[in-house]
C-alpha cells in the first residue's frame, strides 16, 4: 500500500495541517510516511501545499507527481492539480470555493461543500477538518480514531479549547462521505 | 472634480507583493512620487536589496538592478561611477542594511558617495521569516531570540543614523517613520530633501524609515503602526541627524 | 525515545546537538532557517552557544575561532551563503579546524530561487575556495540519515580535523519525516583528545597555534602534503554508498540526496516493467565512491546520472567509470524535479544500447 | 464635495485606511471576497459624502488601491 | 609604439585601459598589486574610474554595479580576495553582466603563502560559486599574452554577456617580459549595442532590470537554459590553445600557464635527448580544449599532466581523453615548480610504456 | 644592581619581523607587558590579523590563532563563546579592521563582545606595500593614491574609535599614541584599561595606537614618529572616547 | 650608577633609542655591522657613567634590544 | 644562445636593478628576455634576487634552476646558489662582504671586491655597478656600450647625476676582469 496525496488551497486554509495530520497518524500506525510542503514568499498570502506520503515501504520520492489522492481546497489548486491523480484515484473538492466541475472522468470525485458546513458548525476556520473528515472517511489511509490521537500532536498545547469542534467538522464531514455511498 | 490624490506615475503597474497592511507599500510610494515630484524618473537608477523588498526592481518605474543582500550601495557606487550625473538610489531593509551589509553602508557613507539610501527599519528580518535584525529591540520576540532578546547575548540595537553621521562624507540623514498621515507627509519631504542632495551633488544621503511587520511581529496592521510609536520610536528617535543642504525654495 | 516527525532542518539541528555540539554560528537564509531557529531554541535549554551572525562571512569565521578553540561548532546556510564562506572554509582546510557545515541548495546562480537543486555539488566536491585542499561532503536523502549523517560528521571532522560538508537541498530541509534518534550511531571513533586547540596556555609546555599561514614556499609545501595524506587516509576510510538491484543491473542510475529519492522510484517502476534496473547512491560525495563503479561496469550496458542540476557529479561518475561504459546525463536546475518519464525513456534507450 | 474610489482588486484589507479616516466613513466590505481573496475597504454610499476629500486614506494605503477626488 | 619592458600585472593593465576599460575596482592583495597601483596612475589620466573598494565583497558588487550599467570594468585580485567574490560572480553570470576578473594565484588554502601557484583552477573552472553557471577562463604564459589576452576578455565578456577570468600567477604577475602593444588585437568581433544596461531610462520605452532572481522555478529552469544555451557556443567558438611538437609526438605534456613554460624547456631538453615528446597548451580552461586530445590520443603512448597544484587540470585532461590513454601528473603546490629532473623521468617511464 | 627595564616574558624568543623603527613592536611589546602584568598569560588568546603583524602569532607568548584578512573580530567571537573566562584579544591593522573588516568590528561593539581589540592605524597599508587605508589622510600620498588621497574621489578618513564609541555595547575605547615616551607610558595604560574591562565583564573595549610605517611613507623613524604627531593626531585626537571602567586602585 | 645593555644583533639601526635618550648618549655604532646587516646603538664606555637608567630609550625601542639595570 | 643569470644579495644592494639593466640591454639587442624577482616580506631586510634570461629563442622557464650565471652579493647568496651554475657556468662574488672561497671547482669563479671598489669611488651604493661591470666584461651576455644606453631607462628621471659615476663604476668592474684575464 502506497498513497500519495496532495492537499492544495489557499495559504491560510490549513491545508499544510491536513497534511501534517494524516502524516501523524500515519506514523501512529507503524506506516513509512513523509510531508513535504511549498514553502516562501509565495505562501505570502499565496497558495499553499503539501505532499504526504503513508507507504507500507520506503518513501522515495517526496514530490508528488502521480498521485493516490488530490485534496483541494479552491479553484486554483484544482485547476493547477486535476491532472495529477492516477486513473482510478481520487479527488476531493471543496466545492463551497471551487466554482467549476471537475474535467476527468477516470478518476472519483468527492463534492465537499467544507466551508459552508463549517459555517453552519459556527467556524469558519475547521473547513479543512471537514474535508480531512470526509477524506479519511473515502480513503481509509489512516482509521478515522488514529487521526483523533493524532490532532493533539499536531495542535500542541494551547489548542485543547478547539478540540470538540475540530471532532464534530470531522464527523461531519465522514458522514457526508458515508450518506453520498449509501445514497449511490 | 480634481484628482486629490492618485497613485503615483513612479510606480509600476504591477501589485505590490508585501503582506496587507506592511508599510514598505508606504514607503515605496514616497519614494516614487519624490522621484516623479522632482521630474528624475527618466535618469534615475535603483538598486533593490535582498528582504521583502527584493521585488523593488519590479515596482519603481526606472532602471534597476538587484543587489547580493548587503551589497547595494557598493552596486551603487560601480553604477554612479559610469553615470555620475544619473540618480542613484537604494532600497534596503535593517538586516541588509545594518548585518550582512555593514561595512557597504559605512564606506559608501564615508567616501560621501553621491547616492541617496532608503533604510527601511522593521526591527526583524521579514522575508525570512522573522529572525532578529541587528535593530531588533532588547526584550523583543523572535524566530531567533525566541526567549526575547537580551544584550548579554545578543548585543544592543543598532542606531545606524546616528552612527552613519559621525562620517563627514554624509551629507544628509534623517530618520523619519509611518505610522500617521503627519509623519507619512514628513517622511516624503525627508526623501525629497535626500534626493535633492545628490542632485545638488553633495555626498551620501540617508533616510531611515521606521517601518512595520505585522506578519512576523503578530499583529494586525493597525497594532503594528502603534508598536513602532510606543516600542520603536522611543529607541530610534526621529530627526534630521546631519544636514548639508543649500536652502531650497 | 520514539520515533518523531520532524523537518529536515529540525531533525539535522537536533542530533548536531546530540552528537555534543553546543556551538552554533549562523545566519538567516531559506530554505535553512529551520536550524537557526531551532538551535535558536534549543542551545540554551542544553546550555549551549547560539548566535546569529552578522553574515555567513562573520558566521564561518566565528566557527573557525571556536573550532579553533576545542568546541565541536557547525554552521549552516544555503548556496548564496556558502559562496560567501569560500574564503573562511580554505583557511578552516589549511589551518586544520575541524567543524560541520551545512549547505541546504537552492536554485541558483545568483539569488536565483529557493526551492531544492543540487547545482553546488562542485562547488563543495571540488573546492570553491582558493588553494588544493578537500572537504569531506556527506548528502542525506532521508531525514533519518539527516540525523544519521550529522553525528558521523562530527565525529570524522574531529578525527581528520577538517571540515565536513552535510550537503542537503531545499527538499529535505522542509519535509517531514519520522525520525529515531535512538537509531543515530554513537560515536565508535577512537577520537583524539584535542591537544592543539587554544584552550589558553594553563600549564602547558607550549603555546598552541591556529593558522595556515607558511610564508616559505618549501614549508608550505610540506604541510600541503601533510594535508593530501589525510585526505588520502579519507579515500580509504570514508567512501559510502548504497547500492540497490545492482546484481543484475543492465542500466544503472546513479543520483544522490533528494534525487536518489526519485531515482529509486523510478527504478522499481523499469522493474516491474521488466527492465534491469540498479542505483548507485554515492552517499560520501568526497570521497566519491569509485568501488561501485569498478563492480558494476563490466556488466552494464551504461549509467544514467540524474541531478537536480545541468550535470555535476556526472564528471565524476565519468573518471570512476574510466570511460568504460557510456555515462549518460539528465537533469533540470533550478529546483525542478527531473520527470520520471523521461529517465524511465532514458533507460530504454540505454537498455537497449544507445551510447 | 469629494469622493474616493477603491481599485478593489489591489486591496488587502489592512484597514491601514479605516484607522486613518478622520471621518470614519471607510469600512470593511464583509459581503465580497476579491481576487487576492480578502474583503476589501469601501465607503457605503450613503457616507460618501461625509468624505472631505483629504486623502489620508490614500496616503496610508500600502497598496494605492484609493484614488481621490474632489 | 615599440617594445615595453613590463611587469606581467602592469601590462594587463595597460592593456585593459587600451581596451577602453575605464573603470576598475580592486582591493590590495599580493602577488597582484601592481595591478591596482598601475590602475590608480593610470585611470585618472585616462578620464577613467580607479576606485579601491573596501574588501573584495565590495570590489566584485561594485563591478556588478558598473557593469550592469554598461561600462567596460576590471577588478583583480589573488586567491584569497577570489574566494569573498564567489557570491558576487555568481550574481555576475545569473545577471549576465559582463566584466573581466584577474585572478593572480599564489598558494594555498588560507593564508598560505605569496608565490605564484594554480591551485585555484577547479574554483575558476568548475565553479567555486553556487548554481549553475561557467565563466570563461584564460591562461596566459607570457607576458605578451596577458596583454593580447586581456583585450580578447573584454570582448569575449560583452559579445556573452559572462565574466571572463584571466588566471595568472604571481610568477607571471611579478615578471617582466618586453610586450609590443601594437600586438595586442584591436577587437575584430560585432559586438552588440549594451541596450540592456541600466544607464537610467531617458526616451527608452521599457525599463531595464539587472536581476538574477527568477522566484518561479519553471521561470529560473529557462533562464538556466538560455544561460547553457550561451555556454554551449562559447564551447563552439571560445576555444584556444597552442600544441607543440605533437605531431610526432609519443608522450605529450600538458600545462598551462607558468607551468607550460617549464613544460616547453623540458620538452627541448627531451627531444634532444631523443623522445618524442609534445606539448598541449590549453589556454582557455574553459572551455577546455578537447580537440588537442581527440587529434592525438590514438597515437600517444600517454599524456603528463604538469601542474603548479596536487592535481586539477588533470580531471579535464582525463574526461578530454576519454580514458583511451593513461594520464599521469606530476605536480608541485605552494609556489613550488615542478621540477625538471622529474618531469624527464617521467617522460622516459610513459614513452617506455608506464600506465 | 637591580632591573629597571628588560624584555617581558609575554614575548616569545622570536625577533620581530617589522622594518626598522617600526612602532608595531613597540605596541606589541605594551601589550605584552599588559598582559604580564595583569598576570593572564596562560589564559590569554590573542588573535592575529592579516598585515605587517600577521605573524603576531609567533610573537605572543600565549595560544593564538590567525585570522583571515579583518575577521579578527569574529575569530574572536567565536574563542570567546567557546571560553567566556579566558582573556581574548585581537591585534589588528587599519585596513584589516577599518576597510574588509568593518562589519565584524562594528558587530563585536555593538553585541558588547566581551574581547579586547588592539587597533593599529597606520594610515596605510603596510604588508602590501603602503596603499590607502580608510584611515589615510586627505591629501596623503600612497600607492594607490599617487596624486594624494583626494574626498571627491576616495571620501574621508574613518576616524573609527569616535564612530565604535557611538555602539551601547562599548566599555572602553581610547586613542593613544605611542611617538614619545610619555605617549608610551599613556598607550601602556589604556590597554591594561582595556584589558581591564574584558576582565571586569564589562563588554567591548578598543585601544587605537597612531603608528608609524616608515618605510611605506618614505620616512626615517625618526620622522615618522613627528609625522604621527604633527600630521596624525591633529585630525585623530587622542583620548578616552567611552569608558565605563569601574575604578581600580 | 645606571647602566644600559644591547642585545646587537635585535638592533635595526632605527635610532629611535638615540632620539629618546635625555642625556644624548647613545648612538650608532659605525664599526662593526650585525647579523642582520645594520649598525648597532651602542653607549661608549666612556658616556655609560652619564645615563639615569631612566629607561626611556628600551621603552622607545621597537626590538627590544635594550636592558637598563641600575 | 640563452644565458641564465641569477642575481642574488642583501635587499638594497640593488640586485633587482642589476638584473634590470642585463634585462634591458638584452631587449635593446633584439634579444628575447625575461626578468623575475622575488617579492614580498621576506625583502623586508632580508635577501633579494632576481631570475634572468637572455635569449635567441622564446624564453621558456622564467625561473632559473640551471643557471649559466650567478651573481652573488653576499655570504647567504653563495650559500643558496652556488650548487645553481652548470657545469662550464660562471660565478661571481662579492670578495667584500662573502668570507668563504666557492667550492666548486667545474665552474669559473669571478672574485670581485666590489664594495672596496665602489667605496673607492666614493659611493658604496655602486658596488652593484662594479659587479655588472665585471659580469659584463666576462660574459658578454650584452655589450657595454648596451648597458650604458640603457642605464637612463632602467634608473628614470632624477638619477642623471648618477650617471657618470654609475659609468666609472663600469669601467672599474669591467677592467678588473680584463686584468684577471690578462694576468691568467
Ligand atoms: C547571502 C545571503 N544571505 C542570506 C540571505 C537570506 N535573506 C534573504 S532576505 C534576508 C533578510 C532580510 O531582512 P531585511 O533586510 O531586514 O528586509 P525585510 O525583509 O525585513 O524588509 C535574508 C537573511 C540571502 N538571500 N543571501
Ligand atoms: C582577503 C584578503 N584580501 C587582501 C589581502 C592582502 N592583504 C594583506 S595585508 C593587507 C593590508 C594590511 O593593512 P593593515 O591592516 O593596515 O596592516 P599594516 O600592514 O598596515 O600593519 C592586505 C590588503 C589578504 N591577505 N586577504
Ligand atoms: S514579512 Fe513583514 S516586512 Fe515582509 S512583506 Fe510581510 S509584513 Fe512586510
Ligand atoms: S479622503 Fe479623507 S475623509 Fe475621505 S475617505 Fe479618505 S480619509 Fe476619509
Ligand atoms: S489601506 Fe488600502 S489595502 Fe488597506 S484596507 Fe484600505 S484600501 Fe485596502
Ligand atoms: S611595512 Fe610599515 S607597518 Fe609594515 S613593518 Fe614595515 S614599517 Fe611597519
Ligand atoms: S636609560 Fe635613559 S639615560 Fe640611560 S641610555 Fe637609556 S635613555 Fe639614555
Ligand atoms: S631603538 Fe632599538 S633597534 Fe632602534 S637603534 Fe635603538 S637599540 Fe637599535
Ligand atoms: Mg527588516
Ligand atoms: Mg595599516
Amino acid at each position: 500500500m502506497e498513497e500519495r496525496i496532495i492537499f492544495a488551497g489557499f495559504g491560510g486554509q490549513g491545508v499544510l495541517t491536513m497534511g501534517l495530520i494524516i502524516t501523524y497518524a500515519g506514523m501512529l500506525e507503524g506506516k513509512n510516511v513523509s510531508w513535504t510542503p511549498s514553502y516562501g514568499p509565495e505562501m505570502r498570502g499565496g497558495t499553499a501545499n503539501c505532499n504526504v506520503t503513508v507507504s507500507d515501504d520506503e518513501v522515495g520520492s517526496p514530490v508528488i507527481i502521480e498521485a493516490t489522492s488530490v485534496v483541494v481546497m479552491n479553484r486554483p489548486s484544482l485547476d493547477k492539480y486535476e491532472s495529477y491523480v492516477i486513473p482510478g484515484g481520487k479527488l476531493f473538492v471543496n466545492t463551497s470555493l471551487v466554482d467549476r466541475k471537475p474535467q476527468r472522468k477516470d478518476i472519483e470525485v468527492y463534492e465537499v461543500p467544507a466551508n459552508e458546513i463549517a459555517s453552519e458548525l459556527g467556524n469558519l476556520k475547521v473547513a479543512n477538518m471537514v474535508m480531512l473528515g470526509a477524506f479519511v472517511e473515502a480513503t481509509k489511509v489512516v482509521k478515522m480514531e488514529t487521526v483523533l490521537k493524532a490532532l493533539p500532536e499536531v495542535f500542541g498545547k494551547g489548542k485543547e479549547h478547539m478540540m470538540a469542534i475540530n471532532e464534530e467538522a470531522l464527523e461531519k464531514g465522514a458522514e457526508l462521505i458515508i450518506n453520498m455511498v449509501s445514497t449511490k | 472634480m480634481a484628482v486629490v490624490f492618485e497613485k503615483t506615475k513612479g510606480l509600476t503597474d504591477v501589485p505590490f507583493s508585501y503582506c496587507p497592511g506592511c508599510t514598505h507599500g508606504i514607503i515605496h510610494r514616497l519614494v516614487a512620487e519624490a522621484m516623479e515630484e522632482l521630474g528624475v524618473l527618466d535618469k534615475a537608477i535603483g538598486v533593490a536589496s535582498v528582504g521583502c523588498s527584493v521585488f523593488a526592481y519590479e515596482f519603481f518605474n526606472c532602471d534597476m538592478q538587484q543587489a547580493a543582500h548587503g551589497r547595494a550601495p557598493a552596486v551603487a557606487t560601480g553604477i554612479k561611477r559610469v553615470h555620475p550625473d544619473k540618480v542613484v538610489f537604494t532600497y534596503q531593509g535593517d538586516g541588509d542594511l545594518a548585518a550582512i551589509g555593514t561595512a557597504e553602508i559605512v564606506h559608501a557613507a564615508a567616501r560621501g558617495e553621491n547616492i541617496t539610501v532608503i533604510f527601511v527599519n522593521n526591527a526583524n528580518y521579514g522575508m525570512t521569516g522573522g529572525q532578529m535584525a541587528p535593530t531588533t529591540l532588547i526584550g523583543q520576540e523572535t524566530l531567533t531570540t525566541p526567549y526575547g532578546r537580551k544584550a548579554e547575548v545578543n548585543g544592543y540595537p543598532i542606531r545606524m543614523s546616528e552612527m552613519l553621521s559621525t562620517l563627514e562624507g554624509v551629507a544628509y540623514i534623517e530618520r523619519t517613520a509611518v505610522y500617521d498621515v503627519k509623519h507619512v507627509i514628513q517622511a516624503k519631504k525627508a526623501i525629497k530633501n535626500a534626493f535633492l542632495a545628490q542632485i545638488q551633488k553633495k555626498g551620501f544621503s540617508m533616510i531611515e524609515v521606521l517601518s512595520t511587520c505585522p506578519t512576523n511581529w503578530g499583529m494586525t496592521p493597525v497594532e503594528a503602526l502603534k508598536w513602532v510609536k510606543d516600542q520603536m520610536e522611543p529607541y530610534y528617535p526621529l530627526g534630521v541627524y546631519k544636514n548639508t543642504l543649500e536652502e531650497v525654495k | 525515545m520514539a520515533k518523531v516527525l520532524m523537518k529536515g532542518n529540525e531533525a539535522l539541528a537536533e542530533a548536531a546537538i546530540q552528537a555534543g555540539c553546543r556551538h552554533y554560528f549562523g545566519y538567516p537564509i531559506t530554505p535553512q532557517n529551520e536550524v537557526t531557529a531551532y538551535m535558536a531554541k534549543r542551545m540554551p535549554e542544553v546550555g549551549g552557544v547560539f548566535l546569529q551572525a552578522e553574515s555567513e562571512v562573520s558566521a564561518i569565521n566565528m566557527v573557525y575561532g571556536a573550532g579553533g578553540a576545542g568546541a565541536r561548532v557547525m554552521t549552516s546556510t544555503s548556496s548564496p551563503g556558502l559562496s560567501l564562506m569560500q574564503e573562511g572554509i580554505s583557511y578552516l582546510a589549511g589551518a586544520q579546524v575541524p567543524c560541520v557545515i551545512v549547505n541546504i541548495m537552492r536554485g541558483g546562480p545568483g539569488l536565483g530561487d529557493i526551492q531544492g537543486a543540487q547545482g553546488d555539488y562542485f562547488q563543495s566536491t571540488k573546492g570553491g575556495g582558493h588553494g588544493d585542499y578537500k572537504l569531506i561532503v556527506l548528502a542525506p536523502s532521508t531525514i533519518q540519515e539527516m540525523a544519521d549523517l550529522v553525528q558521523e560528521a562530527f565525529d570524522i571532522a574531529d578525527e581528520y580535523r577538517n571540515p565536513v560538508v552535510i550537503l542537503g537541498d531545499g527538499m529535505l530541509g522542509q519535509m517531514m519525516e519520522p525520525v529515531d534518534f535512538e537509531n543515530v550511531k554513537k560515536t565508535k571513533r577512537n577520537l583524539p583528545e584535542k591537544t592543539w586547540a587554544t584552550t589558553g596556555r594553563g600549564n602547558r609546555e607550549h603555546r598552541n597555534v591556529i593558522n595556515s599561514l607558511y610564508i616559505d614556499p618549501p614549508v608550505l609545501e610540506k604541510h600541503n602534503y601533510v594535508l593530501f595524506e589525510k585526505y588520502k587516509r579519507a579515500e580509504q576510510n570514508e567512501v559510502r554508498y548504497e547500492m540497490v538491484n545492482c546484481d543484475d543491473a543492465e542500466v544503472i542510475l546513479v543520483a544522490y540526496g533528494t534525487m536518489a529519492r526519485v531515482a529509486k522510484n523510478v527504478m522499481n517502476i523499469a522493474r516491474r516493467e521488466g527492465h534491469k534496473v540498479g542505483l548507485i547512491r554515492p552517499i560520501s560525495l568526497w570521497p566519491f565512491p569509485k568501488e561501485p563503479f569498478k563492480k558494476t561496469v563490466d556488466q552494464v550496458k551504461g549509467y544514467l546520472v540524474v541531478e537536480m542540476s545541468m550535470g555535476q557529479m556526472v564528471e565524476d561518475v565519468q573518471l570512476a567509470t574510466e570511460c568504460k561504459k557510456p555515462v549518460h546525463f539528465y537533469g533540470r536546475p533550478a529546483g525542478m524535479i527531473p520527470e520520471p518519464s523521461v529517465m524511465l525513456e532514458k533507460i530504454k534507450q540505454i537498455a537497449g544500447g544507445a551510447r | 464635495m469629494a469622493k474616493v474610489i477603491f481599485n478593489e482588486d489591489l486591496c488587502k484589507g489592512c484597514e491601514l485606511c479605516v484607522n486613518a479616516c478622520p471621518k470614519k466613513i471607510i469600512e470593511m466590505d464583509m459581503s465580497k471576497i476579491n481576487v487576492k481573496g480578502y474583503y476589501p475597504a469601501t465607503v457605503k454610499s450613503e457616507n460618501m459624502d461625509k468624505c472631505i476629500g483629504c486623502a489620508f486614506c490614500a496616503m496610508m494605503c500600502p497598496d494605492t488601491v484609493i484614488t481621490v477626488i474632489k
